[in-house]
């Protein structure tokens, strides 16, 4: 039992905080909110300390890490409200990659390590809005590997991707090199496949955090963008849903602790009645009750980062599965939780587009529901209680 | 105990149905409505300059039939109906999702206390173009360093040189509208030795007027909803203050109370989007119940909150119609208005999951928005418990 | 639209209000904990006052009135933590009885009005607990109309009821003269049945407020017992249950008051780190919260009683029943965090026997989950909004 | 980056597997546990006369196989193991339900203390009949106008007339078991002149010592958990001062520091209530999936704390292990896991509906109720949210 993270862990994370205090400020955030899609000098810089290619394989020019050393980079990338997909990239896109290594996948993974591609996954649960016109209806939603809808003749101004299927919400899409997507075939056969830019059709989504990029994907499978089918693609879909909720928690800390960060920082400054904010007891509670909910929470990222990497065998992480629920769920609510007390401590002035702190609330609120939200990771984890007594 | 002590008169007796007449005014109310409101989502923002044209347009149609300020006396513009009657005219004004009202600065925050202060002068002067939407205003309460500590303002006021008036200067924040009002109404100290309250007073201050400059506040949907205003030896005369020179606080606190209080948040507000909310709620139950079940709890209990708001305000005015009033009841009424606010709309993204961040179409996103302000504006809420607790509950200030 | 009470009403709660001061103290309450079945001269006073007989007609020697009234005594029941069971005597069994007047309900409408008859009211789904030995098993339990269970032998060392039915949980049973008892016979034909004490047998249940006076009552229906059956009796239970919510949230609305009142008295006397705890925000928050709850349950609460005088018609509650949920939602949840907040300001104080917050903190618990929890009331809330769409 | 910098030495990868040697010791503890703990609820309760001594007789049997202190040095009763040992030995002490520890303010409280201040006369006087369970230790803490503010204590020592000891005068409450322990450890004020936080001395006193009587306090369930400690004129020897005359604040403090953090509260107690909370739920659910659903998310929220809990528990003792200390850290832990037993208590009963309020067989309520003292005792949460707002976040005092 030894519940830590060693020294090389520490640094490598200490290392990419002094890059990223410097290379993503709240200013480069700004200009990352004008053109999200624009590729920046920051994405270079990562792949050159190795974080981009930290996944990838050894033998494809990556570092071959795993879980335990991410969540620390993905904390510091959270923090920062990083624009880049560095989750979608190296935490989901990479591993999936490296699972059944072909010479195009092989390729691929030589692509990220070296910077040279971002890619974007899509949620296979993901559903068009219920005010669409295509929003299904009470009978149109399939089972678990449901997701992608049929595309037909859509009246909506903003136009329509083109392709015979199409992913919904898919995060980081706006640009993005290489594109992740899951589908079902008649019978419930999932599928995943990985198509590059000139293969598919993006549709932008305007979302309350432009550099989340989202976009409605439209494509085409071809037996040659095919990475899994069946049970195998059932497996990998499967394991995507832990790594993602994993993942999002890890931003989710960071983010957390940037926002109370901020809030603490301005409580200490300014003053009303006669003295610092931070000195009434309404403000000291607020912002106690969410540090005490971020500091239980970060035990919970670690120890599911180190089941995921414990448990590599696919379709036996039970426990790695219920442990990212944990941390996720504990994660999405303390950051959540965070947000409304920044927010409420900063008063007027959070509520202003000139304050930093509206950057990190609208990543929160986006990330606290993506790949399943708190509730989502509560009814998982108890359904696992109770199938295991 | 004899039986005849119990013996009511029938008009005494607690009655939460309308009387005829009040249905009749409903019914009048609903059909105008109908006929006149545009349909949802065509007016433009009431932040651009085109949408708070736009939105002043409404507020001519609205007056032009006697229905923008229904409570107020014939005489400025209203219909003089009863509480009972506006808290109708509300439920029906927000159940046909008509626009949001751009005058409603003047009309629920400016009004009442000109209405209690204000000379027979002002009263003819500045409310029929505030009932028509001739004129609209903006408030200047809040300072970079007097937010929630009303009483630490510094902007302040000198005689000007011709004693016949006044010259402002300062700063003043969070003015709603206040990049297109054209008039400002807010407090400066008049009396620079005096402490905190004291020393404070009432100004109405026409935005043309020189030495006034605004400076839009982008808020965090990169919104413009609200400005800061500059003032450099602005001339007001004698006749534009409000309330007695020095008597700006209290005058100011009435102003509080009421948007705290009755007249500023109608719980029609609530009640339809807690009714939207259960309707979203049933789709989704509709369509996927895993999806839905887990919230049934957290939609009862926002629709709830919402009608026990609605019966709450019925209580309220009641008390009002009886002779009594509004103290610091006021204040936990701000906080259940604004923690209901946020209880809806926190629920009705969270039924959404991931396409709540998303903008295109999504009205409850900006609904949550709006309502993260609730807890923060017209006091925090932290205030207002403070006052709960001292006013309602007696113990000791801090 | 007068949402108001009468001077009439609130100059007979202010008597009622001397009467209780005066006659149901904290030491009273202490002497009710020692004997809970024991008579007292306090039910008399307030017969005479008229409390009693308040809602027997005018025939019988009642005031023949209707929840508009009741609920501003029942306020003050709950605000001195009132032994006797006015709520089950006065808002329940009285208006039982009144539904349809025969020689016999007649009789003991007027022995209630005269203050001579306490009633103990069963609630038709309260179930032994979970830990008992016949607690039922996952196909046992029916559906609305279930509740009692036939007497088997029972090994437990209490004891158990004879008779060949038996009604668990029921307040009041413990030296109650009449007993109010549902049952439901096969096919799902329900049945109320009115039986004095010589025809029930009472094993006390051990109950944390032992003014509760919690009994299982076992009998035996006899035709004389009956009161309804069929479509009568389904409609009287299903108007016993609105009746017995709006009457429990009118208890707990005088329970928040006391227990707040108590609090606050206690913050403005104590110091601590030199001055009133009260004086410090942390403790004003947390009574103001309690406080604003308490504010918006009151206007609740009144608009359900109002609401279920205007509904008489039998079967056609809909609205009255709506309102009733949301009465005993609010004023359970409103009255539940008093007693939190309550217990949070006593500190250890609060914790013991010698502190009265405890005689009130006990009934709190105890009424929010009878007739019904705050959960319970807005799962029917919802689903009735859910069906008039 | 050059591979060979991540080249770990496998000894300092996280690794939340325990040994070889921790799983046997387990082991141990486990088929020990099976063959000596009594049955589920055969003591009678330990605040009784009876029930106290049946509750030594069971510290006797523990200390006969030395696992009534496992974590202390072999010579004063224990098997010198580490704190992850100590853990492992909590989780299957809870997991199997065996008798509440009698001993536990001791053990504890005072322990931890004396390790770190006493003297070797001290340890070797007062630690093995500690761990024997010869002599139980009450706290005198706390005074009737000095509860959450531990400054205020006005209970004084004066040096007695033969100069070889203290004479100690006052009122000490909320002393658990202090009706039938042995000893009592606590602070007195040895300097009438300095203030507050000064002139405090960390004392040992024999509660048959003449001069020293005993109140019994009833709880609100009418058990007798704690007592009132009055002290006249109580001759207390030189050799019972902990740590030096006038230090007795920085020693109080590190056992406070104790009693909220790591070695008082075991996670094991909320991991093992938590899953019965499950099965409650499950048994419900089984039941009536109607009563039992609106509480899925209570239930899965509590698990998830108590959970959540013992996994920063491990988080700390390795911090610990690698040298790190618990400061204000332990704070965030006490309100956690005060929060965390009532989350747990609170489901259950609602999951128990009515059934909740009956006290026979309902170990659910006499569970919540012991829960409800949580946010209470060792400190309220209020305090111990200063502590975490001050020291873990910066923010000013008030």
């Amino acid at each position: 039992m030894r519940f830590s993270f060693t020294e090389q862990q520490i640094a490598f994370r200490d290392s990419l905080r002094q890059l990223l205090d410097k290379q993503c400020t709240p200013t480069d955030l700004r200009a990352a909110y004008e053109r999200p899609e624009a590729r920046t000098t920051r994405w270079a810089a990562l792949a050159d300390l190795g974080v981009v290619g930290m996944t990838v394989p050894d033998a494809h020019g990556g570092l071959g890490l795993g879980m335990t050393d991410l969540v620390l980079v993905l904390e510091e990338a959270g923090r920062v409200g990083l624009p880049e997909p560095l989750m979608e990239t190296t935490a989901l896109a990479a591993p999936l990659l490296a699972r059944a290594l072909t010479p195009r996948s092989s390729a691929l993974l030589t692509e990220i390590a070296s910077g040279s591609l971002t890619a974007a996954v899509a949620d296979h649960r993901a559903m068009p809005p219920p005010w669409a016109d295509d929003a299904p209806g009470p009978s149109s939603r399939g089972g678990k590997a449901g997701g992608n809808q049929p595309v037909g003749p859509r009246g909506d101004p903003g136009g329509s991707p083109t392709g015979s299927l199409r992913c919904e919400l898919v995060a980081g899409a706006q640009g993005a090199d290489l594109y992740l997507l899951p589908t079902t075939f008649s019978g419930g056969r999932p599928e995943l496949h990985a198509l590059r830019a000139e293969a598919v059709s993006v549709l932008p989504v305007a979302a309350l955090d432009p550099t989340r990029r989202l976009g409605t994907v439209g494509w085409d499978p071809t037996p040659s963008s095919l990475v899994a089918a069946g049970e195998e693609a059932h497996l990998a879909l499967a394991d995507l849903e832990v790594s993602a909720a994993l993942a999002t928690a890890a931003e989710l800390l960071g983010l957390a602790d940037r926002m109370i960060d901020l809030a603490s920082s301005y409580a200490r400054d300014r003053h009303q009645f006669g003295k610092p904010i931070g000195s009434f007891q309404a403000v000291k509670h607020l912002l106690a009750g969410a540090q005490v909910k971020l500091e239980f929470a970060r035990p919970a990222v670690y120890a599911a980062a180190w089941s995921l990497d414990e448990e590599r065998d696919p379709g036996s992480r039970e426990h790695s599965s219920r442990r990212a629920s944990l941390a996720k769920a504990y994660a999405a609510d303390a950051a959540t939780e965070a947000a409304r007390v920044a927010l409420q401590v900063h008063g007027a002035i959070g509520y202003t587009w000139e304050c930093d702190l509206q950057l990190f609330l609208k990543r929160t609120w986006a990330l606290a529901e993506a790949w399943g939200s708190a509730t989502d990771h509560r009814r998982r984890l108890l359904t696992s209680l109770i199938e295991e007594r | 105990m004899e039986e005849e002590e119990w013996e009511q008169p029938l008009d005494e007796a607690m009655d939460l149905k309308f009387t005829d007449a009040q249905q009749a005014f409903r019914a009048e109310v609903r059909a105008w409505l109908h006929a006149h409101v545009p349909p949802v989502g065509t007016l433009p923002s009431l932040d651009t300059q085109t949408g708070f044209e736009a939105h002043r347009a409404w507020e001519h149609t609205l007056a032009a039939d006697r229905w923008s300020v229904v409570s107020w006396p014939e005489a400025y513009g209203g219909r003089g109906v009863g509480i009972i009657e506006w808290l109708i005219f509300e439920e029906e004004y927000w159940r046909a999702q008509a626009p949001l009202r751009v005058s409603q600065n003047g009309i629920f925050l400016l009004a009442p206390t000109m209405f209690t202060f204000g000379t027979d002068e002002q009263k003819n002067r500045f409310l029929p173009p505030m009932a028509s939407g001739d004129e609209i205003w903006c408030q200047g309460w809040s300072e970079p360093d007097a937010g929630s500590d009303l009483a630490g303002i510094r902007s302040r006021a000198v005689r000007a040189p011709g004693d016949d008036g006044w010259l402002l200067t300062g700063q003043k924040t969070w003015a709603s509208r206040g990049a297109y009002a054209e008039w400002c109404f807010g407090l400066f100290r008049t009396d620079p030795e005096a402490e905190r309250h004291r020393g404070l007073t009432y100004f109405l201050v026409q935005m043309r007027s020189p030495g006034v400059s605004v400076r839009p506040i982008p808020q965090l949907d990169g919104e413009t909803g609200f400005a800061e205003l500059f003032f450099e030896d602005v001339f007001v005369p004698d006749a534009q203050v409000l309330g007695g020179v020095g008597q700006g606080w209290n005058v100011a606190m009435a102003t509080a109370g009421s948007e705290r209080g009755l007249s500023l948040r109608s719980p029609a507000r609530y009640t339809e989007a807690a009714a939207l909310l259960v309707d979203l709620y049933a789709a989704t139950l509709a369509r996927d119940p895993t999806l839905a079940l887990p919230y049934a709890d957290a939609v009862a209990q926002a629709w709830m909150d919402a009608e026990a708001y609605r019966l709450n305000t019925y209580w309220t005015a009641s008390r009002v119609l009886a002779g009594g009033s509004v103290g610091a009841e006021a204040s936990a009424n701000k906080i259940h208005w604004s923690e209901t606010d946020l209880a809806i709309h926190r629920t009705a993204l969270a039924l959404l999951g991931s396409s709540g961040e998303r903008r295109d179409g999504n009205r409850w996103l900006d609904g949550y928005l709006f309502a993260l302000a609730g807890p923060i504006y017209a006091g925090t809420n932290e205030i207002q418990r403070n006052v709960v607790a001292e006013r309602l509950l007696g113990l000791p200030r801090g």
